[in-house]
């Protein structure tokens, strides 16, 4: 019944015979064909946690960055000194001219917060790539003298693990104190301090994907069609363990910000308490807890939220790259 | 009556996010089996034949109450003796499950907890529906282990699921299958996971088990041959839906549905002409259209017309009794050169 | 995952929000949480642990507050006051060349292992001090001695000031003599410190078998001065248990006391580190009693019905110049510039518990030799800035270094403090460069070096002579300060060798005068470290020297 | 098993002497020593110097180096500067108090965090696993002091339920047996004395256990999720077995040995924890003793804490594998 002879008319009904499929198919889209970013991406945007993450870090770092050309006043002026009695446990809440009130020294509580973004989200990201690069260096050499090495390098691989165990051990502010006792005390050693806590976990992570991509398919593969070693590790094995890496930065970015509010906590922390960071804020305000609480709780919801933005988003982008949550 | 009737199964996954609360808005809902029938008789061995994604193994989860009650809706009856296993309680399905209805899973070893000994796996099943307990239900583990052909049972009883071969554990995993002599056993894809040499001898087991027991078996597979080799009664599914059911010869005889004619052209044959060459279906499973607007095989058909695109198309019977088709104009004898030489061309 | 934590972020929020508020706002306290059992037992919280059960081993306020309850001294100060007066020995007396020092002692006294106190006992306990040998002799273990006595029969180190104890002979059962080679304005304050306490020979006896040992990295301290049970005193409490674990001392009433008896039955020293600690323990009625209570807690203690009864101010809080780290300051206007520059009374206004005054001299006015006539230093951001114009230092830069984990009583809430001189001095044009440190050892050892061109410290008088203030810091050339100058060092000089209590006073208040004319630094205030009882307590008369007598204690 | 365990502990030696190797070197770039600790403003350089020579630390690197080995084989981490006592003694003194606050905790941890990760997978998207998944996010980013100050002002201060501080009150006069505060109370009968302690565990167990009970609830929770989406689950329900063998033999097990991993892992940093929480409630254990170790730079006990530490962690790890052979068997065959 299809074969018949007349060509225009079975033309025109061939036409629409299309239309009306083309109209009717649903093609459910793949997801073999996109990237593992483009498509991790594509979940993300589908993905509340990761949308109100990203919402609040953007709202954290827009402040960071025009923080200082918003505050009202000057942060580090104590230009309501005089009405600030810290020792008889009279402050100043917030009111017309200052928002969130006055801290201690009679500065301006609310531009405090705005300019310390600025100095929290500093050290956070110094301090994670510090972590980051540190950890990465280690790790990678670590995985690849595994992958690669033989006995010797799984030898190396052995001995890094196990200093890395231990600095997974240690309370990361007994290394704060360590570096502190060697460096002195100044924001760089609080970076680095924080910093050097992140390392081990970094080192591990990367090592392990390393590992994982070292036994995978595709790089037998490559092995097999004889490519050297180092392009393996360089090409295929580095790109694809990134993924987890890049994760794990931003988790760390929440838990440097903590971590570094714990050292101000224990008076290791940014030494110019002029200068206003959250962290140093808490530590200094948590004297006055009963008499001027809100003093403590701006900067330590400023913390949590923003640990938690970071966190959120962690975890999401955890979810969106991983292959197993996958479709 | 028949053992097992299904009539109208369906079954609808909830889209993205859909049945997680009120939190994201539910997106298009997908029908993974979309108004399946047919019928399995008491000792009776029926095939469900069709290309991954087609709806097979969803059908037998369904059956089986294995889906998960959140957002799936099953809609049909699935009569098993009588009663219905959609509507039946969580309690009595439980009851019938392992003991009248029995199922085989594709991958032996995830389908066996790693943690747990062998034995134990074996054993609980008995203890649940056959009350055995302590030394009794071990020796009637090893006889079971021993009937499906594990050397050395009460060793293996010991062991944990690595220390088993492939074959190993497909075959202890039918052992806990047919521990309570079912009265149907599914088996879906029991043999895909495994190497050729051993799919036959599994095969052959499954054989012989359900000649014994009389037990009916339902076979779920995307290979033909398995369905030659075993099936009394083949279904056709296609995007959710049978497009034909027939006995196993005159399936083979005469495939009549342009998508059955598809499969058994596409697979290769020693009895064909040499250079005849194997023709493949264009397409893939993912073309489709709503069998509420027409045939879903439409878009990868040779033959569809106008026809084909005017709602669901009714089950007739083009060829002989008992053999359904579900096509508007399906590959009658005339036709199959016509057919075959406008792909050609 | 997904959707959740969106909701999670919201329930957080709120969460947070409740606890914070509530934590905030209610401020009702309830005062029946009362743990101490049956009222016969008082507790007091100290921000430290004692060093050492033996005041001859320590130079630390936490550990004489412990143990002036158990031991005496031949001489105290009056109750609550600065002035001397009779304690084991009933009355004191000198030669003319203040070298011979006659003690008629208390009879019937007895120590709290049962041994009679007598002279005998008085020249043990100084024989056992300047026979110490080996670790001893540091000063980190035997600091008061040295400074009062100088050195021992045999200096172990030639760094160890020469011997001035000479000898102590027993005239009688009640008579005790003690002569020094050369007279000292340490005397006879000297003999009111608790870290010369009498202890009971037997105890004496014990302590000579176990020495103090230097190994590795620190000293030991000898196991009887950690271990309640040797150490034996004639206080009217007795020393019964040291739980270093649970951080408290436990002292029983000793009711041979020769005195009048203590008044409650057992007397607990608990250490919280920190202010709030100790508030909340206060407020939460787990102790009765605390010390160094952080001024802002004053009003709130008080509104809450506690008693924060004021001490006289004894010490002296002030900016210390290193005149050779940093050339500028030897010239005198800019050290009056910065003088100028500071707004103590502000400082005082905000940051010091009431009773706390702006210092015009290194010393209260509560010590003898304080004078009103020195030269004054107002703040005055203006003439600052024209000073530093005329001495074309306009530009001036200046590291100035603050201690950070601690507070002293001089010095409340030190950065607190830092940061308003901070304000102040950049006001009148100067660049401050703060330079934080831990309290010890990095800043001690840095200021005392002279590694500071300014830094901030204090001292607190251990009795009530103006050597014990001014002498420390401007006999000599100090690397503290780092300068030399004839006129203050002589000023001095004559003010130590003069024996005379009176002519010594007139002395002191024209070395003070000669000193603030000089102006090596900037003394800033004087700040009564205030303590705090709880409101069903009879506090012990308050003590400038914060030597309060707990036997004075009683529960209402 | 033996075999792994006598490796694992001989593994241990060479890490150890490279972790003191380290300290040593960095205690010797220290700026400062004792005596201006112990002194305070009455410490003058000639009295520093003084004692620096009494204690040897004039002497060559390598001298001292030497000291120090001899020291740590012997198990003598030194002198507290602080305390003029043996920092092992200090530790033996405090240790009680801190293995029981870290008990405390991880028990709240484990007997909280497995139900609740367990029920709100199970019951995904209820209202129980909104509150489990947004009160570990919670847990893990609050700032643990903070965390201890809030409780500490709200069920302290304000509520008065609990003691603010201390591990005992002083009313209370209890023998001491092991040291562990609440045991004793137990063993001598004291129940007054254990009531007393437990006390004044809870807050600080609480605000310890806040980031554990987080990890693990979160753990769990996965973990759970993950096992039941697996095949051999589905079987075990095909056999049609009671709800009770499907969920304690086929889920609970398998899901639980990632949560041991962790309780492992948590229990070594639990110690950092206690060091903020002992610090915030003045709780007598290493922890806030450490706190004040680091106010005064009181390296030897700094160096002896890490080394404790290192090996603490390392015993740990060895539990944690041994505990994980035993439970999975996959483990035992390599």
């Amino acid at each position: 019944m299809n074969a018949t002879p007349d060509s225009s008319p079975k033309l025109t009904k061939r036409a629409d015979k299309i239309d009306r499929l083309a109209q009717l198919t649903e093609r459910t889209e793949s997801t073999s064909g996109a990237g593992l970013w483009r498509e991790a991406f594509r979940r993300l945007r589908t993905n509340k946690a990761a949308i109100i993450g990203g919402a609040v870090i953007g709202l954290f770092v827009l402040i960071a960055v025009v923080g200082p050309w918003l505050a009202p006043y000057s942060p580090t002026a104590q230009d309501w000194r005089g009405e600030v009695f810290p020792n008889q446990g009279r402050f100043v809440g917030p009111r017309g001219e200052n928002w969130f009130g006055l801290d201690h020294l009679g500065r301006d509580e609310f531009s405090r917060m705005l300019v310390g973004a600025r100095q929290t989200l500093l050290v956070g990201v110094v301090s994670m790539l510090i972590g980051l690069v540190a950890g990465a260096v280690i790790g990678a050499v670590s995985g690849a003298a595994a992958t690669l090495g033989g006995e010797p390098g799984r030898r190396v691989d052995t001995v890094i693990m196990r200093v890395t165990d231990i600095m997974l051990a240690l309370p990361s502010l007994l290394l704060a104190v360590s570096v502190a006792a060697v460096l002195g005390q100044s924001l760089t050693t609080v970076m680095i301090a924080v910093g050097v806590v992140q390392v081990p976990v970094f080192a591990r992570l990367l090592r392990g994907s390393m590992l994982a991509q070292g036994s995978s398919d595709y790089v037998l593969a490559a092995k097999a069609v004889g490519i050297r070693k180092r392009r393996i590790v360089l090409t295929q094995i580095m790109p694809n363990s990134l993924s987890p890496v890049i994760v794990q930065a931003t988790l760390s970015l929440a838990t440097a910000i903590i971590e570094a509010a714990a050292l101000s906590y224990l008076g290791l922390g940014n030494p110019d308490p002029a200068i206003p960071e959250w962290g140093v804020m808490l530590s200094q305000a948590q004297r006055f807890f009963d008499n001027a609480p809100m003093m403590s709780v701006y900067p330590a919801v400023g913390i949590i939220v923003t640990a938690l933005g970071f966190t959120l988003l962690g975890e999401a982008m955890r979810e969106a790259l991983d292959p197993k949550l996958r479709g | 009556m028949a053992l097992l009737s299904v009539d109208e199964l369906s079954v609808t996954f909830a889209g993205q996010g859909g049945g997680r609360g009120a939190g994201s808005g539910a997106r298009r809902d997908t029908k993974a089996v979309d108004g399946v029938s047919f019928e399995v008789e008491e000792g009776q061995v029926v095939g469900l034949v069709g290309e991954s994604g087609c709806g097979k193994s969803v059908t037998a989860l369904a059956l089986m109450g294995l889906l998960p009650r959140k957002g799936v809706s099953v809609g049909g009856r699935a009569e098993f003796d009588g009663a219905d296993l959609l509507s039946m309680g969580e309690k009595k399905i439980r009851d019938l499950r392992g003991s009248q209805l029995a199922m085989i899973f594709q991958d032996p070893l995830s389908s066996l907890n790693p943690v747990v000994p062998i034995g134990i796996q074996v054993t609980e099943i008995l203890t649940r529906h056959r009350g055995l307990k302590g030394e009794p239900a071990r020796k009637e583990a090893a006889s079971l282990l021993d009937r499906v052909g594990i050397p050395d049972p009460d060793r293996r009883l010991k062991e944990y699921p690595h220390q088993l071969s492939g074959g190993m554990r497909q075959r202890a995993l039918i052992a806990m299958a047919v521990a309570c002599a079912p009265r149907l056993l599914i088996a879906d894809e029991p043999t895909t996971a495994l190497d050729v040499t051993i799919q036959a001898q599994i095969l052959e087991l499954l054989k012989e088990l359900v000649d014994q027991q009389g037990t009916a078996l339902l076979m779920i597979t995307h290979d033909l041959g398995v369905v030659a080799g075993l099936c009394d009664q083949v279904n056709v599914l296609y995007a959710g839906r049978a497009v034909e059911t027939a006995g196993r010869r005159e399936l083979f005889a005469h495939p009549t549905h342009p998508y059955a004619h598809g499969l058994l052209g596409s697979i290769p044959r020693l009895d064909a002409p040499r250079g005849d060459p194997l023709r493949p279906i264009r397409g893939s499973i993912n073309d489709k259209i709503a069998w509420a607007d027409g045939c879903a095989f439409a878009p990868r058909c040779d033959f569809y017309t106008m026809e084909c695109l005017t709602g669901t198309p009714e089950l007739t019977e083009p060829r002989a009794r008992g053999h359904q088709v579900r096509c508007v104009n399906p590959v009658l004898p005339a036709e199959t050169s016509a057919g075959t030489a406008e792909v050609s061309s | 995952m997904r959707i959740f934590k969106s909701r999670a972020a919201g329930a957080i929020v709120t969460a947070l929000a409740v606890a914070l508020i509530a934590t905030g706002c209610s401020s009702e306290r309830d005062q029946e949480g009362d743990s101490g059992g049956a009222k016969d037992t008082f507790v007091f919280g100290g921000p430290g642990d004692p060093g050492s059960l033996d005041p001859a081993l320590a130079s630390d306020g936490e550990t004489f507050r412990v143990t002036r309850q158990a031991f005496e001294a031949l001489l105290k100060h009056e109750s609550g006051g600065s002035e001397l007066a009779p304690a084991l020995a009933e009355k004191w007396s000198s030669n003319e060349a203040g070298t011979v020092w006659t003690f008629n002692l208390r009879k019937d006294v007895t120590f709290h292992d049962g041994e009679k106190f007598n002279a005998a006992a008085v020249c043990a306990n100084y024989d056992h001090w300047f026979n110490w040998k080996g670790t001893y002799q540091s000063s980190a273990v035997s600091y008061y001695w040295q400074t009062v006595m100088g050195g021992f029969a045999a200096n172990e180190d030639p760094e160890t000031p020469k011997a001035n104890y000479k000898s102590c002979t027993a005239k009688d059962d009640s008579t005790a003599v003690i002569e020094v080679n050369e007279p000292s304005a340490n005397l006879p304050g000297g003999f009111s410190l608790q870290a010369l306490a009498i202890h009971s020979p037997k105890a004496l006896a014990e302590y000579a078998k176990q020495d103090a040992t230097a190994k590795g990295d620190a000293i030991t301290y000898p196991e009887y001065s950690q271990v309640a049970g040797t150490v034996a005193g004639t206080g009217p409490y007795k020393i019964t248990e040291w739980n270093k674990s649970n951080k408290e001392v436990s002292l029983d009433r000793y009711d041979g006391y020769w005195g009048s008896k203590a008044k409650i039955k057992k007397l607990v020293f608990r250490t919280i580190d920190t202010e709030d600690g100790r508030r909340q323990a206060l407020q939460a009625g787990d102790i009765d009693g605390y010390d160094l209570v952080a001024p802002a807690d004053v009003k709130t203690l008080e509104s809450d019905g506690f008693q924060v009864p004021t001490r006289d101010v004894f010490n002296i809080f002030y900016v210390g110049m290193s005149q050779e780290k940093n050339k500028a300051l030897q010239k005198p206007e800019v050290r009056q510039a910065i003088a100028h520059a500071i707004d103590r009374e502000n400082l005082v206004k905000t940051q010091l518990p009431e009773g706390g005054v702006a210092a015009t001299q290194f010393m209260p006015d509560t010590v003898a030799g304080y004078s009103d006539a020195v030269k004054k230093y107002p703040f005055d951001t203006a003439k600052a800035k024209q000073l530093l114009a005329g001495a074309d230092e306009s530009a001036l830069k200046v590291e100035f270094c603050y201690p950070t984990e601690v507070t002293r009583p001089y010095m409340p809430a030190p950065q607190d403090m830092f940061e308003l001189m901070k304000a102040d001095l950049e006001k009148a044009g100067i660049t401050v460069t703060p330079k934080p440190m831990k309290w010890a050892p990095d800043y001690i050892d840095a200021t005392e070096a002279g590694g500071c061109e300014l830094h901030m410290l204090g001292w607190t008088g251990d009795f009530n002579d103006g050597y014990n203030f001014i002498g420390t810091w401007f006999a000599e050339y100090d690397k503290q300060w780092g300068f030399k100058d004839k006129g203050v060092f002589d000023a001095l000089k004559v003010a130590s060798i003069e024996t005379d209590p009176a002519k010594r006073t007139d002395l002191y208040k024209k070395a003070n005068e000669t000193i603030m004319a000089y102006l090596p630094g900037v003394p800033i205030s004087s700040s009564p470290p205030a303590i705090a009882f709880a409101d069903d307590v009879n506090p012990p008369k308050v003590s400038p020297l914060t030597q309060e007598n707990f036997a004075e204690t009683s529960f209402k | 098993m033996l075999r792994l365990v006598a490796r694992r502990l001989l593994q241990l030696i060479p890490t150890l002497l490279g972790l003191s190797v380290l300290l040593f070197l960095w205690l010797n770039r220290l700026p400062g020593g004792p005596a201006s600790a112990i002194l305070g403003e009455r410490a003058t350089e000639a009295e520093v110097a003084r004692i620096n020579r009494l204690l040897g630390l004039d002497e060559p690197v390598w001298v001292q180096y030497g000291r120090f080995i001899k020291r740590i084989f012997q198990l003598d981490l030194g002198t507290s500067t602080q305390t003029g006592r043996p920092v092992w003694e200090e530790f033996t003194l405090r240790f009680p108090a801190t293995v029981e606050l870290s008990v405390a905790a991880m028990a709240i941890a484990i007997v909280v965090g497995i139900p609740l990760g367990y029920f709100a997978a199970r019951r995904r998207g209820s209202w129980l696993d909104v509150t489990a998944v947004s009160g570990s996010l919670l847990g893990i980013c609050i700032p643990v002091f903070f965390l201890a100050l809030l409780l500490k002002g709200l069920f302290a201060v304000n509520l008065g339920i609990f003691p603010s501080y201390g591990r005992l009150s002083t009313g209370i006069d209890a023998t001491k047996v092991t040291g562990f505060a609440v045991l004793d109370g137990l063993l001598t009968g004291e129940f007054d004395a254990s009531w007393d302690a437990v006390m004044h565990l809870v807050l600080p167990a609480v605000a310890l256990a806040s980031i554990p009970l987080a990890v693990i609830v979160r753990m769990t929770r996965a973990s759970v999720l993950e096992v039941l989406g697996e095949d051999y689950v589905r079987t075990a329900e095909s056999k049609g077995l009671d709800k009770r063998v499907v969920r304690a033999r086929h889920v609970l097990r398998n899901a639980l040995l990632p949560v041991i991993t962790a309780v492992g892992l948590l229990t070594g940093s639990l110690l950092s924890g206690a060091v903020l929480t002992e610090s915030v409630f003045t709780f007598g254990g290493i922890g806030s003793f450490i706190r004040t170790s680091i106010d005064a730079r009181d390296y030897p006990v700094l160096v002896g804490f890490i080394l404790f530490i290192a090996l603490v962690y390392v015993l740990i790890n060895l539990l944690v594998d041994v505990a994980y052979s035993l439970i999975d068997p996959r483990v035992r065959v390599h």
